[in-house]
């Protein structure tokens, strides 16, 4: 653990992270387009239609990969937070913050996507099901961390409110996972494993492989152009700051 | 400009209303995200049967406008009264109940009309018959500035108090009460494919003659509850 | 701004005026002028009522008996509005908003005096530089600042000052007397509540003790 | 029957989305230079200003 | 006397709570009162059909409580933060999570206890068959003090702030839904006829992991809140 | 009470302590000793950081760096709430509780000193007769009194004292200084914050300047 400290603390310097996210975010947000549009469009246009559901099944590619990035980040996140309490790093506050929006950017998109996909499937495009009602309620709570940082001035205290909920809302994250286990439900249950055995066809898999590599790299490259926004903006009217704003016009 | 006229301090009120709520933006849709929140424990709590639930959808809309609305009520004057805000609107040189009209329009449209833009998105969640939202959505938008007004003057009878919490909602709730009668009540006739356009007419006429009497009604309750 | 010609009716004239809370007297019948170019000194220990008194003359309080004259009119909300300016305990500031923004918007409320803008009452009250912070950031004596600033911006010529130099130092009790220094030499007055513990500022000055309390 | 409204409809919120927090985040970063340029530049003829101020009373 | 033991604090907190009620004896009824008001204005959102009301009876009592202990979450610590007390319970030589808990406990119990005394009536007023109001009140026996210690957790995050007012909702109620979900669940177990007790342990054992944690987390809020 | 033996370490000890908000320091780094029998007087103009000076020492606040010693042991929160007592802007009284019941409260929270009893603390503080009066009731001095005899209450020996002087008329100045006075003879200390308006104690006392603000 010592050594992770250690680490966070030769980047934590401000000017010295900013020069690494500015550096670092372009490349990889260039890498997770590229993974993502072969993925989109192998999804699109290479996988046969399922026999069951047509076309419609291709949401899944974009629903998955998102699905599982929604509670990645908000797992993530909390480990952030709670680094931050315990060795009040304060590059940690940072990026456990900017989890917050790209995680609920993820919800979002599984939710609406999942909302579009059920209209085909089950006929409606919102049931109260425990899995759909429990990724709603972790969409409110990414709201909430947001909320929280941002109504509170000192920023410092901000995070560390902020990432105080977000370890107690740790609670709802196997409550998601295993909804569908736990309760009947509408929703379909484990299907994919990524290693082992996989109920569904394996000509389906390369393109989820990728679209799953490729939402993790786009989350790279925004929580780091984020927590640059995020060390900005603390650090306003320092000095670094304000020849950076000179160089870069 | 010595003595400003009506429409400057209505415009610097607004000018200040809208900054507070852009440096604290994410206060502008907690009303509908509260009214989501209502509607999403509700759901719960009855366990999501879909009949049951379309059944009881346009109530509970009803319902979670209103409480929301009503939470929203202590940041009506609150703040301004205890930041020593309302005494200076005392002394200022335009009436009372001009000022309190405006802020009261401001805060209506900052809490309650996005709720009013959510609402189809709620009614889907709440799987309301898709015939039915015209008439809701009619019956809310009459509806919410009608509370939002009966709201301020309760909101000033209780501005001088410490901690009203509850106690608003106490007051307040009578009052709602034939609102949320003839709202509820024109969105069940439609349903029933009766002609909902009373209940409606009924809720404009209590909006025009709110619009006039709930202001000064709401200026003498902030002049009695600090105490003048 | 009401003119210097010595015969004209005093700025603010009360007769007979007190106020009871629950039947138990807070002060006792007052009558006082005060003409325009005068300061009134309101002195008394803690409790002797100097905060009611102002708040009553402020029309935030109803008296009991007795009338308020401004400028020889009874005293109605529509004319206390355009004569009276009162600054108490409360900052009167949005705690989320700049000072300046705190200012741009008091200044739409009870309009402004010509020729004097927001910044510059900044400026003079000592909060150069600090246009930009919001008010909940603020000192307790910087809130303070900030209220006078308003003041300094209103165009009411009766100052209403309930213990204006609490939580000032040095440098801002000066800037209060010069303040009111001024705003007497424009034809304004000024009743200032203070425990005599200040220095009062070096105008033509009465003074009126209020008895009671424990003081 | 066709489900090709739905996919593109599907596919078109996670583009919109990803567009969104690339945009605001861009957006943000570009702002907060510009204010920190803003800044800067008022910092220099302010004090004369303040200066002024002082002596009015 | 020179340091108080813990349980010479708890008493003189007690004792200072109990008064402060007294003096407001009416905020002691409010949350009771309000949950009524929420009952009505459903019954009255609904039109009266008996049948629909007994269906959705569990469910909006369980809303009612829920909501009613949301609106009163505001007066737990604020009151404290504002006038400085908070400042002096961090500076005495107590715990501070033992002060919140005893805190947190007479709030339940001046709060959500009046509301559990007139559950049996308040069912009455909904229809719901006397079966289920066993079942109903153990699980509000065990969920709203379930419900007070998430929500302390909550009210000393948000009580830096001026004004929380929707955001505490919107921070308490993702945590509120697990409990709703098995209370409101067991409920509606014992309405299909199936055995309530899995719930029960459950909201049990969640009560008494939030008596030891929600304490600790809600202290260590409230140093972070008033930015320590 | 900790003796007077003058080879006793510090009651307070600062080294080297500093706070910054968002990175903007506050107050740079401070080194001073405050022993038994002494008092320290903190002097600045607005926005100086005395306040926040003062939050640090009592612990609520942060400090960015350095540390603070009690009576030779590096303060901690259990040691702290032992020998600290703080006075700040906020009246820490419920509104809705009377002067006595609120006294009663606090030392049951904070114990109190052998042998004060809070009805003799009210009536050291000019508030005889006020016992049964709701803190709301009170006027702005009245409850500067009540906090003061909170204060006198306390067993803590440092007493940490943010502008006790504010809003109190001459004769609860005079009430302060012996107080503060009293409270030394007994072996504790004090730091005051003021503006150097107002007559400091007649006590040995050592000065701490802070500079920024625009004071
Ligand atoms: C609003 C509606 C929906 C939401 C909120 C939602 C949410 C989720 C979540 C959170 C997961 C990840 C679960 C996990 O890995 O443990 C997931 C996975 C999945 N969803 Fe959805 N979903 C929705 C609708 C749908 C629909 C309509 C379908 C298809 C009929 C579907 C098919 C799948 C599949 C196949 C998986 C992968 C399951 C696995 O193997 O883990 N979802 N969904
Ligand atoms: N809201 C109130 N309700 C009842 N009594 C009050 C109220 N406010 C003040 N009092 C009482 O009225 C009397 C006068 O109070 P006031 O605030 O006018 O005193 P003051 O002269 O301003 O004192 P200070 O110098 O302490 O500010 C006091 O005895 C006080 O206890
Ligand atoms: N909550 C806060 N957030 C950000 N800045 C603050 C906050 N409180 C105070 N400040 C700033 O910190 C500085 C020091 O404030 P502090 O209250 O310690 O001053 P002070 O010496 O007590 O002044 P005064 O004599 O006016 O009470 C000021 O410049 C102030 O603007
Ligand atoms: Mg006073
Ligand atoms: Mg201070």
């Amino acid at each position: 653990m010592n050594s992770v400290v250690r680490w966070f603390h030769q980047l934590g310097s401000p000017p010295t992270f900013d020069r690494f996210a500015a550096r670092w975010a372009p490349w990889a947000y260039g890498s997770a387009l590229l993974v993502m549009a072969y993925g989109i469009w192998a999804a699109l246009f290479q996988v046969p239609a399922d026999y069951q559901q047509g076309d419609s099944f291709r949401i899944l590619y974009i629903h998955v990969p998102s699905a599982w990035m929604s509670m990645a980040i908000y797992a993530l996140m909390a480990i952030y937070a709670a680094i931050a309490l315990i060795w009040r790093i304060k590059l940690c506050e940072i990026l456990a913050m900017a989890c917050a929006p790209i995680g609920a950017a993820f919800t979002l998109i599984t939710l609406a996507t999942g909302s579009i996909w059920g209209r085909p499937m089950w006929g409606t495009w919102w049931d109260w099901d425990p899995r759909l009602t429990t990724e709603l309620i972790l969409l409110f709570l990414y709201l909430g961390v947001t909320g929280l940082y941002h109504a509170i001035d000192d920023r410092r205290a901000a995070a560390r409110a902020a990432g105080l909920l977000a370890i107690v809302g740790v609670v709802l994250l196997p409550v998601i996972r295993y909804s569908v286990v736990w309760w009947n439900s509408l929703h379909q249950g484990q299907t994919i494993r990524l290693l082992g055995e996989s109920s569904i066809d394996a000509s389906m898999l390369p393109p989820l492989f990728a679209m799953i590599i490729g939402t993790k790299l786009w989350f790279i490259g925004s929580l780091l152009a984020r927590a640059r926004a995020d060390n900005l903006r603390r650090e306003f009217g320092k000095d670094w700051v304000r020849t950076l704003a000179e160089t870069r016009r | 400009m010595s003595t400003p006229t009506l429409f400057q301090a209505a415009r610097a009120l607004l000018a200040r209303d809208l900054r507070l709520l852009w440096r604290r933006r994410g206060d502008a849709l907690q009303p509908a995200l509260f009214a989501l929140l209502v509607i999403v424990l509700f759901a719960l709590a009855l366990g999501g049967e879909p009949q049951l639930l379309a059944k009881v959808a346009a109530g509970v809309l009803w319902v979670a406008a209103l409480l929301s609305g009503l939470l929203a009520l202590d940041t009506l004057f609150r703040g301004d009264a205890e930041d020593g805000s309302l005494e200076q609107w005392m002394l200022a040189p335009v009436p009372l109940a001009w000022l309190v009209l405006v802020r009261t329009l401001i805060h209506w449209a900052t809490t309650a009309l996005p709720l009013l833009l959510a609402t189809p998105l709620l009614a889907e969640l709440l799987q309301l018959p898709r015939a039915q939202l015209p008439v809701l959505l009619a019956a809310l938008a009459l509806g919410t500035p009608l509370l939002s007004l009966l709201g301020a003057i309760v909101a000033a009878l209780t501005v001088g108090m410490r901690r009203s919490g509850i106690l608003v909602a106490l007051l307040a709730l009578p009052l709602y009460v034939p609102v949320l009668v003839f709202g509820a009540g024109s969105v069940a006739a439609a349903a029933q494919g009766l002609d909902p356009t009373g209940g409606l007419l009924l809720l404009g006429a209590g909006l025009v003659l709110a619009l006039v009497l709930a202001p000064l009604t709401a200026a003498a309750a902030i002049r009695i509850a600090l105490n003048c | 701004m009401p003119d210097l010609n010595p015969s004209a009716p005093p700025l603010l004239a009360a007769r007979g005026l007190s106020f009871a809370r629950n039947d138990a007297p807070v002060f006792g019948p007052l009558s006082f002028d005060v003409d325009a170019g005068e300061a009134l000194l309101v002195r008394g220990g803690n409790g002797a009522g100097k905060t009611t008194l102002l708040r009553v003359l402020a029309g935030l309080l109803r008296a009991d008996a007795g009338n308020v004259d401004l400028d020889g009119r009874s005293a109605r909300a529509g004319l206390r509005a355009r004569f009276v300016a009162y600054l108490g305990h409360l900052p009167a500031a949005k705690a989320d908003l700049t000072a300046l923004e705190n200012l741009d918007f008091l200044c739409g409320l009870h309009g402004r005096r010509r020729a004097q803008l927001p910044v510059n009452a900044l400026g003079i009250v000592g909060l150069a530089g600090y246009e930009d912070t919001l008010a909940r950031q603020l000192s307790a004596g910087q809130k303070k600042r900030l209220s006078l600033a308003r003041l300094w911006l209103s165009p009411a010529p009766v100052w209403l000052l309930d213990e204006p130099y609490a939580n000032l130092d040095l440098e801002g009790i000066e800037l209060v007397n010069r303040m009111v220094q001024a705003h007497l030499r424009d034809g304004g007055a000024a009743l200032v509540t203070t425990h005599g513990a200040y220095a009062a500022p070096p105008v033509r000055t009465k003074e009126l003790v209020l008895g009671g309390g424990d003081g | 029957m066709s489900y090709l409204n739905y996919v593109i409809a599907a596919y078109m919120v996670f583009v919109v989305v990803l567009l969104w927090d690339f945009v605001a985040t861009r957006v943000q970063i570009a702002q907060l230079l510009r204010a920190t340029r803003l800044r800067a530049q008022r910092a220099k003829p302010a004090p004369t200003e303040a200066a002024d101020g002082g002596r009015i009373l």
